[in-house]
């Protein structure tokens, strides 16, 4: 059985398809490094005792949200992981919103109710992360059904790892939004493993994008450290549910370069080599090599950008660090609608 | 008054609701061109097709989940279960997902839906078909739990569950379904929280639930020939429950009783009796009594059926016990 | 994407393989007739009202329950569905426990507890029917895992309905007894229909079988009118699993000829046309004209089973009318363990 | 005695019964090699090798059905669920397969299969890894719900877990599993349905639940001290319930209190509270109290998480007012 595979998984991202403008390869960029360096100081903060509850990072994943998100609008919705600070800042959370939230502080996008693994920002579109691995695939099919219902042609999507790819969710999910036509994208963070478990062990076919023919949909495999191949394999998925043509089933496939969780051990699942070999495929080094050999930027105008991102960072700690604690009075507010 | 089937009571307000706003749909099994196992669609599926009325495969927990998205971003979803025990593979999406988004994003992301399902035993429905169910929703936060029990309640209670920007348990139970009653002509709504008092007495209050409603007003028809007048609260809805009009029942009485088909242990009617026994203990001349269903799996077996609920006979025992103490 | 078909879906079965010696195709026919009579009988007890909850035939599927159990022994373990008159028979229960237990009688496999839909024979291996659809693919994938663990050579087999395949239950059960390698035998009895839902327009790809190479396990599809094809699959597929070789996803294409239950409506979602057409196929007439044609038995030796299995049936109706009601007092027996 | 801790008391007695019956796996996410997120397994895999030890997909409802057939055909599984809340999605395999078939088969099938993971609020575990449920398992006919709360209870009570024929829950509150305590050196179990005793007193009876009873003892010390003795039940296991031991000390007191981190309505407490109404209603001096957790999703912040949780001041206060009454 084949994926179908319209983009290879290359190393070589210039060839897969016309390079997007300059201004998309900035923001692109841009949009990669403010996760990366938003991250890095989260993982400063957890040693430092900032972060009360768990810290999944997106690091060394940031091509994957970056290039789906490219697509997006405001008014499409999101649905996350546990791992989910990466696609809340590419659909457009601030890093102070979000380091305020895992600080615990009301200036956070879930007023400090959420954590890392609650994030809501309904605002930009970003309908939650979740500490249950599954839902993000039926609730985006929802929004989807939704979207249609309305006759909107907003869309829906779905950010899952591979650990979720075994979990009746995946199934069920899927094969509503293929049968009923869904406006949404299913996109499989395939990092290879679910905590310390590898996927290999966890199914006998790894291929994720080939189940798309089991549920009549497309399922496209793509490098997930290569911002350029998510970003074509997203830009055809998004039209495609824009309009009105179904959903698309988009495997990524990419490795976390942290630790499962912040302050977990990370030993004996995999080797040291296999990391190091990866972090020669940082989606952001490579994404900036290539751009700067190729001459579609200059080295300036990262630099820019790596400094205001730096800035940008900097700041959202001191935010979150000055911002005050909800108020415990406001503890049991809003189970219910005001309605 | 016209009379209407409690059924087509309820398909009334659905029908009516629907008209009025065109991001309601409803999902479930059967519920497209049949109508529904119970009739609960009979005829929407002409008027407002397969995108309204949606036939679903057996996939319990993702059309629950599915839903959960679709309230979240605009519709407004009627998830129709036809048994309510089909609902629990569904129960992850519902717990952590649908009863928790609209206090996880501080009341920004709102939740308009409504899980409606047959309850209860009847026929030998066996195990499988025969659930209950709703003390786990009173006791997770985040649902309405509404178990109407006439025509007229069943189709005013469902459009306010309709348009309630909540999640909404609306459980019928499957006693009641062809039970007929007056339904107004007129436009109606009827809120959640209020409970009624389907018979006025003063030396007993009875809270029944669902079908045990109609129940205990047999049995209390039998008691009132000796000059027993017992007051009869249906509470309508589980959560909110509106425990003022039970206390006040009680305080003239001095008696409760709660006569609940479902299980005892952690049920609705311990936290009835819980809430009386802290609100009114004064007022108390005897031990609140709960009258259940046997604490077991249910029998198919018509004798072993007949053994595990409550019938007329054992609430009249369970009243005139009361009365004793 | 093709399914691996080791039997085509053929109108001859004579030509599926060597034929089984003439006690096994008498024994395939008898068990056929067996069940085919005994739900005529509860067809017409369900009119006049002495079964007293549901009753879903299998009319039409015999060959199905018939090829497969056929192979097992009494220690090997069956998990069945709300359909499961069929399976139950084919595994043992006699007719008269299963009218009994319809009828509600002590007698009854359950001893009136459970019903057409709870039926529960451990002595034989029939570990359960149910009421709720999905279980079953879990359930049976369970005994496997103790067979293994426990060093032996059982088998457990896993019944289910075309409706199921879209449930969670099926992704979860079959891609664990894939990667444990558990002797568990996947039968899907695809009689296109769950309720009125046409399978078409439940799923996008309605080849079961071919899903087998996306869980990594043999996926076979077979004429399940074709008691002789199952048969020779259900051989293979239980020599698998008893060999410590894994489990097997058996597609069998049926139809079933009543209604979806007795007393419902069968009208409006199927033709008239398709189910005469189904008719003409029918698993025991087919079966009888083949098994004569080429000799292999004679009129004779089918009368005499015919005979007999009438008397079978008369006997388990008056049996089951004449059983006595499970004792009130009894109602909340063995919940718990007496241990 | 030696001192351990809760978890490694528990695992102890996993260990020993693993060794002794070879029916026994385990399965779970990182249960192998891992050990276990709390260190549940740590160890074991070395001994028993991956059939025992068995690392699961993400497949939650998948593996609880799986466990459920195996339990009914010769094998003895205890399912790991790391945090309980993972377990919902299995629900409907629990409630309609795994707790009814002991009674659809007549008691001719057992259902000899464990399910342990953590549940309760602590550090900020905020509302997808904090849930409790245990009044919904005794709510439900046909589980065993076990709450230790000491490292010698975590034992023995697991090991007569494993060691029984009936579905059981085995509930680790996170906040005790690193506490210390003493562990007899030679083999024990305890019986279901026994209440300890864990302080003695005659002013008012306390149950507590979990990590609440902790809580409690620390209240009950400061109030010592001002010469107010209270009772502490721990109730061990919640089904089967020991009422008599609560009975005994109410008719002691004729005050009691139930404090559960867990939701009030239709919760725990509401069952002891109408069960000593109904048993005991003349021995009480006072209405029944509960002191519950609030009716809310857990917040993540630690502002809003304490305020949350009943803490020990909250049972100062809880016993003062139900002493004032
Ligand atoms: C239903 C459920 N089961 C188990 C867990 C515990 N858990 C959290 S993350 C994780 C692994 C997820 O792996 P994957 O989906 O591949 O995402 P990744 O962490 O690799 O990004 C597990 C098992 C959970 N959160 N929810
Ligand atoms: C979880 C669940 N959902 C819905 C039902 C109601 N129901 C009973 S049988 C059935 C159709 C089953 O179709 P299929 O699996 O193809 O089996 P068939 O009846 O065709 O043999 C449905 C929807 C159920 N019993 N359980
Ligand atoms: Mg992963
Ligand atoms: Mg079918």
């Amino acid at each position: 059985m084949e994926s179908t595979t319209t983009h290879a998984l290359s190393d070589n991202p210039g060839e897969l398809g016309t390079l997007p403008d300059k201004q998309v390869l900035l923001a692109l960029y841009r949009t990669m490094v403010v996760i990366r360096r938003t991250e890095e100081q989260l993982a400063k903060a957890y040693l430092s005792g900032l972060i009360h509850g768990a810290c999944h990072t997106y690091i060394g994943e940031e091509a994957v949200a970056t290039g789906v998100c490219a697509h997006l609008r405001i008014d499409d919705a999101i649905f996350s992981t546990h791992r989910g600070h990466g696609h809340a800042l590419a659909k457009g959370v601030t890093p102070r919103e979000l380091m305020a939230e895992l600080f615990g502080r009301v200036t956070g996008c879930s007023h400090g109710r959420g954590g890392s693994m609650h994030l809501f920002a309904p605002e930009v579109g970003l309908m939650g992360t979740s500490g249950i691995v599954g839902p993000s695939m039926l609730m985006a099919a929802g929004a989807g059904y939704s979207f249609k219902l309305l006759k909107t042609d907003r869309v829906g999507v779905a950010f899952f790892g591979d650990g979720a790819v075994n979990n009746g969710a995946f199934h069920e999910g899927i094969n509503m939004a293929s049968i009923w036509d869904l406006p949404v994208i299913f996109v499989c963070e395939n990092n290879m493993y679910a905590t310390e478990v590898p996927f290999a062990s966890a199914t006998r076919n790894t291929d994720v994008a080939a189940r798309g023919a089991i549920y009549g949909l497309p399922g496209i495999a793509v490098d997930g450290n290569d911002v350029l191949a998510v970003w074509h394999a997203a830009a055809e998925a998004v039209r495609r549910a824009r309009a009105g043509e179904g959903p698309t089933l988009l495997e990524c496939r990419t490795y976390r370069t942290r630790s499962h969780s912040e302050g977990m051990r990370d030993a004996g699942y995999r080797t040291r080599e296999e990391v190091d070999e990866w972090r020669t495929r940082d989606p952001i080094t490579t994404f900036r090599r290539h751009v700067l050999a190729d001459g579609h930027v200059i080295t300036d105008e990262l630099a820019r950008i790596d400094a205001e991102v730096e800035e940008l960072a900097t700041d959202a700690l001191a935010f979150a660090q000055n911002s005050p604690w909800p108020d415990p009075a406001t503890a049991a507010d809003h189970i219910f609608s005001a309605k | 008054m016209r009379e209407m089937t409690f059924t087509n009571a309820a398909r009334e307000g659905l029908t009516e609701e629907m008209a009025r706003d065109p991001s309601i749909f409803v999902v479930g099994e059967g519920i497209g061109a049949r109508g529904g196992n119970f009739n609960t669609t009979t005829g929407l599926y002409e008027l407002y097709g397969p995108e309204r009325l949606r036939d679903t495969p057996i996939s319990e927990r993702g059309f629950t989940g599915l839903c959960t998205g679709a309230a979240m971003t605009g519709a407004r979803p009627v998830v129709d279960f036809m048994f309510l025990d089909f609902l629990l593979d569904g129960m992850g999406e519902l717990i952590n997902q649908t009863a928790k988004i609209q206090y996880m994003s501080d009341g920004r992301v709102p939740m308009p839906i409504v899980f409606r399902g047959s309850i209860g035993i009847v026929g030998a429905s066996a195990t499988h078909h025969s659930g209950n169910y709703y003390p786990i929703f009173t006791h997770l936060p985040g649902f309405r739990v509404v178990v109407p029990t006439t025509p007229r309640d069943a189709k005013g209670l469902l459009k306010t569950a309709i348009r309630s920007d909540d999640p909404v348990f609306f459980l019928e139970h499957k006693a009641l379904l062809n039970s007929k009653g007056p339904v107004p002509e007129e436009e109606y709504l009827i809120p959640f929280g209020q409970a009624e008092i389907r018979l006025a007495g003063s030396d007993a209050t009875v809270v029944a639930i669902a079908a045990m409603v109609n129940r205990t007003l047999e049995a209390c028809a039998e008691l009132a020939g000796e000059g027993i007048a017992v007051e009869v609260i249906d509470p309508r809805t589980l959560a909110p429950l509106d425990i003022d009009t039970i206390l006040e029942s009680v305080h003239k009485t001095g008696r409760l009783l709660i006569v609940d088909e479902d299980f005892a242990p952690s049920g609705i009617g311990a936290e009835i009796a819980a809430q009386v026994m802290a609100l009114a203990f004064n007022d108390l001349d005897a031990p609140i009594a709960r009258l259940n269903g046997v604490h077991t799996p249910t029998p198919y077996s018509p004798s072993l059926e007949a053994a595990v609920i409550p019938n007329t006979k054992r609430i009249v025992e369970a009243i005139r016990d009361l009365l004793a103490e």
